[in-house]
């Protein structure tokens, strides 16, 4: 892996992009600035208009209003072909009539590599999604995960500058999924100047592989930060509990690092970092957001809330105990090892002060 | 979308107009001038007039333009019918079954249509069918002679087809029958829509066959062109042509109208 | 002609196959009148179908099984070559008498229905002076610009053949000056009245046409001038007549309402009106035309020699004219 | 306009997983599957193949003797030759302008595009013999484009005259057979899946080889299918070559039509019949077995 | 909910069932019984034969050799419309001529079910995967999860008496997919005779959903049996590492409850179900299967292992730490507020005898 000299360093910049069908807006005033050579995730809920971002890039869609840039260039007027991106869609949309080594070699000779080098580089991406064995068999003839990973493999070939991925991985299993990730991963710090918008919605994914991960919804922006910000300290209820599992509780302020949950006082320590503690504050209703994880069974933390478990599910490494308090349903993850209470017992689960975090709505 | 600079539009477009005129748009140009004029004896025409067009409008050309839409309509639905419903059975065939119906059903665009008339002529003047004399011995004519371009139409569209649609509709308890008229006829169209509108416009055009077959109560419109042309009338038989034209633009334009969501485009 | 509607009472029809030419494609031709008038008078309904003069007897034939034509209208050779496959009966129709015995079969298996002369047409703007005889035409000036419909494809084709050998004198004289003539020749041509257009614009200086047809073309066609070469320097120019004739149908659904049509057609007040309407010439020689286009055409004729093929013989030999033109012009 | 046909999705997932065993061999099922051919085929038989077969039996009524006869004639081996290559030459050149009329249409569409092919199928009903009428008010030797050209240049004559040469049979033929191409080619372009062209373009592909590459192969069979019924046509088409008149072009339906008709030799004629149809069929399927290779090759199993 | 009287009690069961394309079986001699009204997950690594076998039961694929039969009647023969399934596929195949509500309508209407109830069922099954907003839109009109969603929904509405499931929600965000999840659960809740055969390569999907699990590999069965016993008490490796990641140890058997990783000698509660202490028993080679959630870091349990730790990662609730021992990398869950050792720190680990299994292989 030497060149990719017109890869070196192009940034993605969205620019106040609207992107409209039949007059209603699916992608809205849409600002977002990708860096050179990091992983940017979207996550988002289904039809919050993520692939419609990656069209605007890749240029299968007009923006109504706004500009796109890649790396110094205005591309909003650009044909695909111009823009040295390559992109899994999620419908993989392999060429039926080209076997699995012409699908991948396609991206390679439209732009003219030398013949001699082609079928090497097809031969290492198929072998990088681990469909080495199967470059001879046309698309039809492959599983739905095994076309999923043609077209990831299509799409790495030609080493754009600016790696577009729509959901790569959701046809694979656990275990080929990490494997590709590993992958990807590994390819980018082969090829660092490698910009990559990367659409997804299982978190591991975007947790472990992203730079900073961007969340949309209602064709918005909501939140961008890097996954320990958006984890740790989200700022609104939305990305809160769309990356990770959150408990969002609705409280009202009651001092400096206090709030009230029904009848319960609680500490908390980090105000959330918006948090404006103006005149009101005193009594303001705020949200407060515990993850399950950071939630233990029994009266040990700072904070104990106590009710009666109304569900608790088995899953593999942890059990998940709902406990009704308040008249809200808190969620806490513990590990499976720990002993869990009997639905309708009455339990108490606690977190630290710490792991409480204030958003701003 | 597959020529995005606005640059290349134009010269794609240029391109596009410099075929298309001198091919299709001058010929035809050229007729509706024709049915306008009094005389053509040098580079241009002289004398515009209308009278071309009075003629072209009186009742024996409307009733030969009736008998002509009506021709044309029956034998492009026969065909339509027979056509899809051959390459529809076709398809289930086997390899060998289907390049036999192929060639079968290709026969009659390869038979001159003069044959083809002489012999529906020949076959039906004699017990027990008699049909010769009357108007359906024209209609099977037509019928028999763009059942070809269905049957290719339809059975290229199902090559096409992604067997997948029928799957799953059949997966939800459609029978085969249900599959048909819900998924894969709908499926099919845009194709069958094609298929109709060259069925009716070839119909419509016929003359060699029909010439040798019409009965004296069923003229079709290009009979009476050729007559008018024939005996020199260039003129009325161009204001003939258009006509016959424009009323095949008009039912080809409905028969377009007949949306499709099937087409993803 | 088509209508499109159903037909009228069953018995009272007649159904007419006819070489085309005769009916005006705005309902003015000669059939037209002739047609409605007869429908006033008995109450039959003329039923008329028409094609090509070769066509018509093909049908006529195909259709033996279940014969729809009660009367057959075609040209020579063709009303000859329909008798001989005995597809035609006899009758003899009222006015026939007035017909010249020459121009009818002993049998009666056919009668003349309108006058028709073969001839050639110029373009009067860029040749003035028609060509007086044969051999003019093969002068440098008229390469590719002359064109005759193709003999054994086009009635008139195989008429213009029948005119060279009789001018020429023999058969073998007649070849050797068409395949002379053949580099000046633009080429076959299916039908003659596509020629016309062309000589009109000037694409051709030289054609072959019909006097009936020609006269009623020119009437849109400034340039069209009509002559008839001649056998050489000196001699009468010549032409010769291409009656459209009728005959019976063995056979027919209703013999009677063709005996009944012919009957009228052959009348005096149709006859009268074939040259005033029509733009042919009258079969009968007890009438004599008085009208602006008869005297117009009787001065066209004036000074021709019009000669009588002897179309049995033509009829006949037809195959061995054709393949005799064919090797001689090389096509 | 662009943008919202870009921007359309393609609904459909193409799964094309069809496996052998689908259309399982059992002769129970092969046989209920002709059952169903039947009454097509019966129409077939009773409405063209009858009269197709009293053909042939007229032109053996004879014996052989009718053969022999126009086999040895130089007139038909003549007429062979420039039928097969006119319809050669019409065929190919329908194909590719059909072909690239259809790709401007469908993929760089103008306002009123559509319009224009519904323009050109109107060509369908146009009674062919007009079509060459018109390309003589057109190109004939005093037409409107040698009328302009001495016009403005002041030369004697004009540059055309090509009329009367198998070119203006050609050009005739292409004029009136494009839409038999475009016509199923529009059907298939409607149904391609637009992520596709997406995809490539995204690739680095440049318009030339999308078309070559994605456009073509998914195209392929209505083109394939255009090609062959055009081919067959123009081998059979009459009134074209029957109004051009030129010396050289003479082709066997117009030695059917002067033998049947104005001859009279209707043996003769059924004789050249079957010789038509036996080299339209024989073509048709030489054609469909070169261009069927190739297409299996691009649509293997489909 | 009240009739679905063709539905009662039919479960599906494969009988030496082998699918060959073009030569290669793609399913070889699969024999699964999936009872009546149970739910099953078909779990499998990619192109292991997972579709392939669910299209077997729907009657698009015939079985080169086998039988299939859905409650007592042999299907094999009998073409898909009478099998009363209903099939999500995997690329959805949404007749695209069809407006949303129509596709769902399309079964219901095929059964012939009443005019007046279809609507009603539509907007049901629809309300059910959150698309009630949508019912007049084109499948082209709508983002991948929207079109998966609909898939389902097109499914669910004719409540077959078995619904085979390929991936139903792999288009979805996690949110979404645990509400569906919950939502599939109602369902077989109020129409507990629907067998359901269901596959996914999400774990808690399989894990919380199904009764049973069947784990695919290389177009065989490797394993059928609870979520509990794959996960708690796995047979084979294969399905270990399938189900849930684990780590594999080689060791050798020492006696009784004893085995010998490297220098280390282990306690192992179980001997694993299959395990077959043979004479050689004493000495033979075995795997020793580990959950990484069961591992705790420090040498806190009954086994400890030591190391250099390799590497570690954040995954949200969790941090998995690598720690190479002996050659092998042990890989650790462990909650995210544990405190973790830096990389190329020396670091023990240990787990509770009861938490080794012993595999068969
Ligand atoms: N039409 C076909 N021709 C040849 N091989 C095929 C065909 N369809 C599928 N296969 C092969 O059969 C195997 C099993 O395919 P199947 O679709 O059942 O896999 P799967 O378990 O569903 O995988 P995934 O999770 O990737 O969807 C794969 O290796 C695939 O390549
Ligand atoms: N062609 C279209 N016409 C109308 N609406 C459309 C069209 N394509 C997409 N939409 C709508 O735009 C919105 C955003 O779609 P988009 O595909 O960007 O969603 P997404 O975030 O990728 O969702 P998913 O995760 O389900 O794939 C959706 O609500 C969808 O219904
Ligand atoms: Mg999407
Ligand atoms: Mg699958």
């Amino acid at each position: 892996m030497s060149e990719h000299t017109s890869a070196r360093g192009r940034g993605i910049r969205f620019e106040q992009v609207t992107v409209a069908y039949d007059g209603t807006a699916v992608l809205e005033d849409f600002d977002l600035e990708v860096e050179a050579g990091e992983v940017m995730a979207l996550l988002g809920p289904s039809g919050s208009g993520k692939t419609t971002a990656l069209r605007a890039v890749a240029g299968f869609v007009r923006p109504a209003r706004g500009r796109v840039r890649i790396g110094d260039r205005d591309v909003t007027d650009l044909p695909p072909h111009a823009r040295d991106v390559g992109m899994v869609v999620q419908q993989y949309a392999l060429f039926p009539h080209m076997r699995v080594a012409d699908n991948v070699a396609f991206g390679l000779k439209a732009r003219r590599t030398p013949r001699g080098q082609v079928a090497e580089r097809v031969a290492e991406a198929l072998e990088m999604v681990g469909m080495g064995g199967y470059a001879r068999r046309y698309p039809r003839e492959l599983s739905g995960g095994q076309q999923q990973r043609v077209a990831l493999a299509r799409a790495l070939a030609v080493r754009p500058g600016v790696l577009l991925l729509d959901e790569p991985l959701s046809a694979l299993d656990a275990r080929l999924r990490s494997g590709m990730l590993a992958e990807l991963d590994r390819l980018h710090r082969e090829l660092p100047d490698v910009t990559v918008l990367y659409v997804t919605h299982d978190q591991v994914e975007a947790l472990t592989l992203a730079d900073r991960v961007a969340v949309m919804d209602r064709a918005r922006l909501k939140e961008v930060g890097t996954p320990w910000e958006l984890y740790r300290a989200p700022r609104g209820s939305f990305a809160a509990s769309f990356v990770g599992s959150a408990n969002l509780l609705p409280v009202t302020r009651a001092g400096e690092g206090k709030v009230r949950f029904g009848d319960t006082e609680l500490r908390v320590a980090t105000p959330g970092p918006g948090a404006t503690p103006g005149p009101g504050a005193g009594e303001a209703a705020a949200t407060l957001c515990v993850r399950p994880h950071r939630i233990v069974l029994g009266d040990g933390g700072a904070n104990v809330l106590r009710g009666v478990a109304t569900a608790v599910q088995w899953r593999g490494a942890t059990h998940r105990v709902a406990v009704e308090v308040a008249g809200h349903e808190v969620v806490a993850d513990v590990p499976e090892s720990a002993s869990t209470p009997h639905v309708g017992d009455r339990a108490a689960v606690s977190f630290a002060a710490e792991d409480g975090v204030l958003l701003d709505d | 979308m597959l020529v995005h600079t606005r640059k290349g539009r134009w010269a794609v477009w240029a391109v596009f107009a410099v075929v298309f005129v001198p091919l299709f748009a001058l010929p035809l140009l050229v007729i509706a001038t024709a049915s306008l004029s009094t005389n053509w004896s040098g580079a241009l025409p002289s004398g515009p007039t209308g009278v071309h067009y009075a003629s072209a409008t009186r009742g024996e050309s409307l009733a030969a333009l009736s008998v002509s839409l009506q021709t044309a309509l029956l034998a492009s639905v026969a065909a339509l019918a027979v056509g899809t419903w051959a390459a529809l059975s076709a398809a289930s065939l086997g390899r060998r079954g289907r390049r036999l119906m192929d060639a079968l059903f290709m026969l009659p665009v390869a038979v001159p249509s003069v044959v083809v008339g002489l012999a529906v002529l020949v076959a039906y003047s004699r017990p027990p069918v008699l049909l010769n004399g009357t108007r359906w011995i024209v209609m099977l004519a037509h019928t028999v002679l763009v059942t070809a371009f269905a049957y290719q139409s339809v059975s290229a569209a199902l090559a096409r087809l992604d067997p997948a649609y029928a799957q799953a509709a059949a997966s939800l308890g459609a029978r085969p029958w249900y599959v048909l008229w819900r998924v894969k006829l709908p499926l099919l169209l845009p194709s069958l829509t094609a298929a109709a509108g060259l069925c009716f416009a070839l119909s419509m055009g016929e003359l060699s066959a029909t010439m040798m077959l019409y009965p004296p109560d069923w003229m079709p419109l290009p009979v009476q062109i050729f007559a008018a042309t024939d005996r020199g009338s260039l003129f009325t038989g161009s204001a003939l042509a258009v006509v016959l034209m424009a009323a095949t633009s008009l039912v080809l334009l409905a028969v377009s109208r007949i949306r499709t969501r099937a087409s993803y485009r | 002609g088509g209508t499109g509607s159903a037909a009228a009472g069953d018995d009272k029809v007649v159904t007419v196959y006819s070489a085309d030419g005769l009916k005006g494609e705005r309902g003015n031709g000669w059939y037209d009148e002739q047609f409605e008038a007869f429908e006033r008078e008995t109450g039959i309904t003329v039923k008329y179908v028409e094609g090509g003069s070769g066509e018509m007897v093909q049908r006529t034939e195909r259709e033996k099984n279940n014969t729809q034509a009660d009367v057959l209208v075609t040209l020579p050779p063709f009303i000859q070559q329909a008798d001989s496959k005995g597809l035609l009966r006899g009758y003899a129709p009222e006015g026939a008498a007035h017909i010249p015995e020459s121009e009818r079969p002993a049998d009666g298996h056919y009668t003349p229905l309108v006058n028709n002369y073969f001839g050639f047409i110029h373009n009067t703007e860029k040749l003035p002076k028609p060509p007086e005889t044969w051999d003019e035409l093969l002068s440098k000036k008229y390469e590719g610009k002359l064109q005759y419909s193709t003999p054994g494809v086009a009635g008139d084709g195989t008429a213009l053949l029948i005119k060279a050998i009789h001018d020429f004198g023999d058969r073998k004289r007649a070849m050797d000056y068409l395949g002379a003539l053949q580099k000046n020749n633009v080429g076959p041509s299916s039908s003659t009245s596509k020629l016309a257009p062309k000589v009109d614009k000037g694409e051709l200086l030289v054609a072959n046409g019909d006097v009936q047809m020609n006269y009623a073309q020119a009437e849109t066609m400034p340039h069209l001038g009509i002559f008839f070469p001649a056998a050489k320097k000196g001699a009468k120019p010549t032409t010769f007549a291409l009656p459209y004739t009728a005959g019976l149908v063995k056979g027919g659904p209703h013999t009677e309402n063709g005996e009944k049509l012919l009957d009228f057609l052959l009348g005096e007040r149709p006859q009268r009106e074939v040259s005033s309407v029509g733009g042919g010439f009258t079969v009968r020689d007890d009438i004599e035309a008085r009208d602006d286009q008869a005297e117009e055409l009787a001065a066209l004729m004036k000074g021709v020699e019009v000669f009588r093929p002897d179309w049995e013989e033509v009829a006949g030999d037809l195959d061995s004219y054709l393949s005799g033109w064919k090797r001689a012009t090389g096509s | 306009m662009t943008e919202t046909l870009a921007s359309r999705r393609p609904a459909g997932p193409r799964v094309r997983a069809r496996s052998a065993a689908q259309r399982p061999g059992g002769s129970a099922r092969t046989g209920r599957v002709w059952l169903w051919a039947l009454p097509p085929l019966a129409v077939l038989a009773v409405s063209f193949l009858h009269p197709l077969v009293l053909v042939v039996r007229e032109s053996f009524s004879g014996g052989t003797a009718a053969y022999r006869q126009v086999f040895g004639s130089e007139a038909f081996t003549d007429a062979l030759a420039t039928t097969v290559a006119l319809a050669l030459g019409a065929t190919l050149g329908c194909v590719v302008i059909g072909f690239a009329l259809a790709l401007v249409v469908a993929f760089v569409p103008f306002p009123g595009s559509r319009s224009v092919a519904r323009f050109i199928d109107v060509f369908l009903s146009f009674p062919s013999f007009l079509i060459t009428l018109a390309l003589l008010f057109l190109y004939g030797t005093v037409g409107m484009a040698n009328g302009l050209w001495t016009g403005v240049t002041g030369a004697e004559e004009g540059p055309f005259h090509f009329l009367t040469t198998p070119w203006g049979v050609l050009l005739a033929e292409v004029t009136y057979f494009t839409p038999f191409v475009m016509r199923p080619l529009l059907a298939a372009f409607a149904q391609l899946d637009t992520a596709q062209l997406e995809v490539a373009s995204s690739l680095g592909a440049r318009p030339a080889r999308i078309v070559r590459q994605v456009i073509l192969p998914e195209a392929y069979p209505a083109l394939m299918a255009g090609g062959a019924l055009v081919l067959v046509l123009c081998l059979n088409e009459f009134a074209i070559v029957l109004f051009t008149g030129a010396k050289d072009v003479v082709t066997l339906p117009m030695l059917v039509y002067s033998k049947a008709i104005l001859e009279s030799d209707y043996v003769s004629a059924c004789v050249v019949a079957t010789v038509d149809v036996v080299l339209s069929v024989g073509l048709y399927g030489l054609y469909r077995s070169l261009t069927g290779r190739s297409s299996r090759r691009a649509r293997a199993h489909a």
